[in-house]
């Protein structure tokens, strides 16, 4: 089977470029399960700092401990820099997203802990940056808009989980704010992202979640004719007894 | 095909194109529309009775401002298309309905009717076989209001007003049992009416709540199971 | 194909379809009553327990008439089909199901049986090959009652009588524990198995709030969770 | 709901529902006719081409037929609601407008106009808001009938005819290639376009075997692969 | 629930429950009897003509065995139970039904009747209530024996059999004619006949290719398109 | 394949087949044992502190009895292949955990360790590759236990017992600290601690209405709520 | 967010939909010329060889036309981000590639480079992180450009050109190994590669059935079939 | 918060278990996803090889070169041997199945092209022991029909690839015999191996068009008064001139 060799040629530099685009895809699939995993463990623990925390300086120390944890995701995605540098990263979307994704969710919780507000785009891809302060990979808004919209589901978690603790009421309360205040603000945004439809269903069953705790509390309390705090009080030391 | 046949099927299929371009474009607009209408709605939630005026006050033009949109469609559709085209833009106009109806609860009381929503959306009656409010899409605005009263009720009770559960429980229990007399056939709107279900059910643990701690008057709190007066 | 095998292939397929028809008329008629009965016992909810047995009154003919659909599908059905075709009627047979069972609590306190239920509806044993009341129906239309009874113990509680969710927490754990004893493979069944156990967990919340008020006599909130008496 | 909105509400949706049985009556009517034509002229496979015009003479009948079910339908049709109930009847419809493309094929060798099988249903202009052809329709019952003459090609060869298929490959491609120039984003015309693509190339291999055997002169041959004429 | 209730109640349900295993069992049986015999029969593409009997041979005590499975399931089933559990061996009946039918063409080259076939499987007609052959599972066993042959004809080219093509050719036009006047209602029945058409197609193109090279008389290649004699 | 492979791994996987009958035999009789102690132990909610113990007796032997189960198991579970087949009895094997587990916590007020719940169940180490509790089985009951514990919390303040929610409120504190400890993925256990969640916000709540009410009502008439029969 | 944040973020998504909208256009433009270049070169079935040059006069401006797309293109993407945007054009930019390697082997009878392809569509260098000609899409255009030359074969013989297979056949079955080299996922990419291997299949064919020809029937008339008519 | 401390130490041996449990089968599914790739170039290396090669000799020297890429899967199991040793195979099948019949698929290539036969359970088995003879872990008789069941469509394509080439059409009729053998001993087996059914339908598709193709041939061939072979000659000879 002779074959011109000019053909021949263009072919095994087909073959190259195939095989390496598949290898550098696989490199990145499997990057990415690690950031997902990295990820979601970030997240219990800071679950678990932030329901011991008792004040907002301990939550505050619980965010470090996640954000130092977030720095191995750091360190992966420094480490792809090179896989993804120019036009590839476009290429490779949608093997980094989900792990991105989930990374900008274990990133907005630590920050909520510290702020208690919403980290802005611009701080997300900040810590997506080398020491030469250049971006690793653009960071698109939708990976930024859905990784954050996942937050509205562990701080139902966190919310729910923190009722029965000191002053668990009113962070429910507050967070109850907090996620409606997301859910509101993201609404103008699903035209433009589709996937952030389903996410906003999602929202919208944390946030109703979150409301029926809230209210649970105000009910009770309403009963008797004192302020929250001092019927917290009682509650406290009718279990210590 | 003869030059004629082809000529003039290219037209219709381009045409057709284009209109789909163009309603497209409307829609898209239409859609963010309702978004940021639904965007200010939420904040109900977290709005005393006496501020609930100036949001809707504040939502109140960006409603209106949908008329603009229908007026479009109803300038691209062609005679007699109304069917064809409107699956395109129902979502849209279903929260648009949704929003006026919220509007004339929180403002008046009331149930708004299907007339007075067609108004409130700029329809217009010689456009009726290009653009209208059907029944179908009406019924599920409704739909969607009573899912977010439900939620008004519990966040109404976590602002300290007792009163307005009481409130929501005899508009919706009215609008419940006018949707049970209703032969839905169509599949969707009978799921969502099971969805009415649950709103009636969590509203009435709300009333439960605030009536068993007698946080109002017996009197309101019999007002809210009773809506209906000669039975029995 | 010889003309034959033809000819008693095509009888047998357009007999089944002209019989298809016949029986979804007869639904939609069940389907009708049925809804209308469910329209009256939803007042239920908003009636004083004095009111209660006029209610049932006005219902009962409604409930009753039923029987005649029933009689008109047996008629239709041809031997041995029962099994063919009674996913049809399903739905609605357990809507009657849930009526008669909900009657029967509210005018005894009482359990009706599948064989009493059979009875009222006016099903005849010499049809049991074309239609009858399955063991899976009548279970399904208990469900969609305690489901209602959940509600009612809440609604009660509104309108001031406290009695009625003691009462209703006895008949349904009496229920629930039957339940917990049947082996339910199937499905649906074992779904809506799980759904009594929020109504039943719903009902003892109920009376918890009236107990931890002392709302209610001693006596009574004692009976509401020791229904069954002499077991270790 | 106030009880005039609600009256309306119910009898919109009741006549809907009516108005649906009564058009699937129609519709099954219609049905029956075109699957006796289906029947009369899957015959055309066997049937040597001198006995074709006494064949199409048997079904012409049947296919005149079918306008009386389409007055039907347009007295049945509300104004303006074409494009809400076209669906329900658009099967049996393209399978006319196969029927009538095939005959005229058949009979003149051309293809039917838009406007003549508009004619040959019994389709009114001033009806156009209620049942009309629409060009999807049209193009659905042309590519029908190109995949039925893929196979005509094939049988008439085997009853020894050599002439049918080089007529059929030049007609057939005449209609592909009006059908490539059109900009085709409906889904399932553009899929059932692909399956023209076949076709052409079956008819193509059967012009291809009985020109390589020399079974036709070679005049008509190279006619099969040059339909169209003074194009550069 | 009162212990009588009960207790029948939950008998109901374990007799249901273990009848359901009995009866898995022996479709478990019935299962890998069929697999079986598809697989002898697969072998039918690789024999030759004047080996078939004997293949035949080989499956049919395979077959017969059969019947002792539904002698089992009759005696499972209680009286009038028959459509309530049919769907548990329907497959496995189907492919009864499509070996029956295939040992009927290539011993006496007809179709099976459904009497036949029910006699073959051993059903008896004192069962019918229990278990018997629905007109609906025979047509799913031929369609699987049309596209069984299908490949048949494909397979018997390439054997060197070049009449078996016109004889299959014949003998599935006539099914396919017989199915053609069928009103399928029925969803999978009308999707299975489509696919009928795919053979009826590919079976001509068999025929084709050996009339265009004359490796069969032109006589019994006509025959092959031309089942149904007199029409025009 | 020739005929001896075809054998050998024919029986091969008749084997397994048979093995899967056998445990589904044994897990059926797991089964039905779990389902009676749950039937006991829902009595719980209904009996008085001082009538758990003797309850708990009754219950003890079923629970023991699983342990036979669990030795046929593990007698027909092949070396190593505990992962295999595990999830056919992991059901039965969750409803043993969280009944020793409520025994324990209803006798002695502590946490069941997975080694003293394997004891209880009769698990041998030198079975541990064929038959053994796996943290996520034992996990799986605790988080049942705690789902009855948030009733028990409710109902034992019906039988005026207010030490009860206090003293599941300790214990359930602990148990969710422990889950808290862990890493989860998105599946069954991530789901079901969810739960948990809900269940110590609801025991929260019944610690709460309690200790407010205590206090309030001093020396209330609560702490004499006594039923005036003795039951054991 | 605050009012600036959300503005930013809408600013940036507004660009973005723009932007698409932008490129969208272009595509439909570059969509437009593609079908116009595919109906001109779909005439090469019904051309002799000698007339072919001046069919491809007549395409190749508007092949080169294409190129003032890609300029377009090529203007509107931001840097970097050609694989963000490619999906939109990919379907044109394979069939311009189909073109201009149908244009090559028709003139020169060799296959076209990536390279000189990319020159032929004006591709530039210094915008390949823009829009460039990605090797995926080269040889997507290769398969389509065989899927043609299958076609092709079976026509020229028609036309009585007996070379063109062998030359179509020797063409192909080089690139085929080229394909043969490369390691596919299962992808669309393989899918058309297994496409690819029936045409090659088919031009064997072919090849088969002229060799064997031309041989047996030495001087034979073939060689004499001319069109009477001379078209350019 | 204070928590016993047994309670403490058995849920933090959970930690571990479930961790451990977790970063296992991460590692597992990454090996798997190796072993998938290598399995599909050997695939396509083997039909590249196969094409060329115009005799049996050659066939089974492609055979080799195919048996050689693939010790690198056979080392990868030699390295993931620990991981599945004692009980934990059966923890893991699900991770580790895909990517064993893959490799089932391609090893029943090599073993086809070499024998002209199906490869056996016993000689599957026999390339995942170690050197001491003994099983890296016990193979399924699902995963070995699940495997050879997918070489049918490998076999297709063999076939219809060669079609044009040398004693292609011989070698099709044979492949098609082969074919349906496989699918008339693999259906005794689908009430055992509910995956099976699927496979079936996709070989019985394949078969249909090896089957076509071979008609092809023989409705050609049979138009002439002369061999086979006699009649490839003379289209070769055309060819060539
Ligand atoms: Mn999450
Ligand atoms: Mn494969």
């Amino acid at each position: 089977m002779s074959m011109s060799s000019s053909i021949h040629n263009q072919f095994l530099l087909f073959r190259d470029l195939l095989d390496d685009y598949h290898d550098r895809r696989e490199r990145l699939i499997k990057a990415s399960r690690d950031i997902t995993n990295i990820s979601k463990k970030t997240i219990f623990l800071l679950h678990r700092l932030a329901l011991e925390a008792q004040d907002a300086s301990a939550r505050v120390d619980a965010s470090k401990i996640g954000l130092k944890k977030l720095t191995e995701v750091q360190e992966l995605y420094a480490d792809m820099r090179d896989e993804l540098a120019g036009d590839q990263y476009w290429r490779y979307e949608r093997q980094v997203s989900p792990g991105l994704q989930e990374y900008i969710e274990a990133l907005s919780f630590a920050h909520f802990l510290e702020h208690g507000g919403l980290i802005t785009y611009e701080q997300v891809q900040a810590t997506l940056c080398g020491a030469d302060g250049i971006a690793f990979f653009p960071l698109t808004i939708s990976d930024y808009l859905l990784g954050v919209s996942d937050l509205t589901g562990e701080l139902m978690r966190f919310a729910i989980s923190g009722f029965g603790r000191p002053g668990g009421r009113t962070r429910a309360l507050e967070t109850c704010i907090f996620v409606r205040n997301c859910k509101s603000d993201f609404e103008r945004f699903t035209p433009y992202v589709w996937e952030l439809h389903k996410k906003q269903v999602v929202t919208a069953q944390s946030l109703s979640k979150i409301e029926d705790a809230a209210y649970t509390a105000v009910v009770r309390t309403s009963e008797f004719d004192l302020p929250a705090e001092m019927l917290d009080d009682i509650v406290n030391q009718t279990v210590l007894i | 095909m003869d030059s004629q046949t082809l000529a003039n099927l290219h037209q219709l299929l381009d045409q057709e194109s284009d209109l789909r371009e163009k309603i497209r474009d409307q829609v898209n607009d239409f859609d963010k529309k309702t978004r940021i209408l639904v965007g200010i709605l939420s904040k109900i939630h977290s709005t005393r009775s006496e501020s609930i005026p100036s949001l809707i006050q504040t939502a109140r033009p960006v409603l209106y401002s949908c008329s603009e949109t229908i007026v479009e469609l109803a300038s691209l559709i062609p005679p007699n298309q109304f069917w064809r085209w409107k699956d395109m833009w129902c979502n849209s106009l279903r929260t648009a309905v949704f929003a006026a109806a919220l509007f004339e609860y929180l403002t008046n009381g009331i149930l708004i009717s299907l007339e007075s929503t067609s108004n409130v959306l700029g329809m217009q009656d010689r456009w009726k076989d290009r653009v209208n409010l059907s029944a179908e899409d009406y019924l599920h605005g409704l739909i969607t209001m009573v899912n977010e009263l439900s939620r008004l009720a519990v966040n109404a009770v976590i602002l300290g007003d007792f009163e307005q559960p009481l409130k929501i429980s005899a508009f919706v229990k009215d609008i419940f049992s006018g949707f049970s007399m209703l032969n839905l056939k169509n599949d969707t709107l009978r799921r969502r009416f099971d969805s009415l279900k649950y709103d009636v059910k969590k509203i009435e643990e709300v009333v439960y709540d605030v009536s068993l701690r007698k946080l109002v008057s017996k009197d309101s709190s019999f007002q809210a199971v009773k809506p209906t007066s000669n039975e029995s």
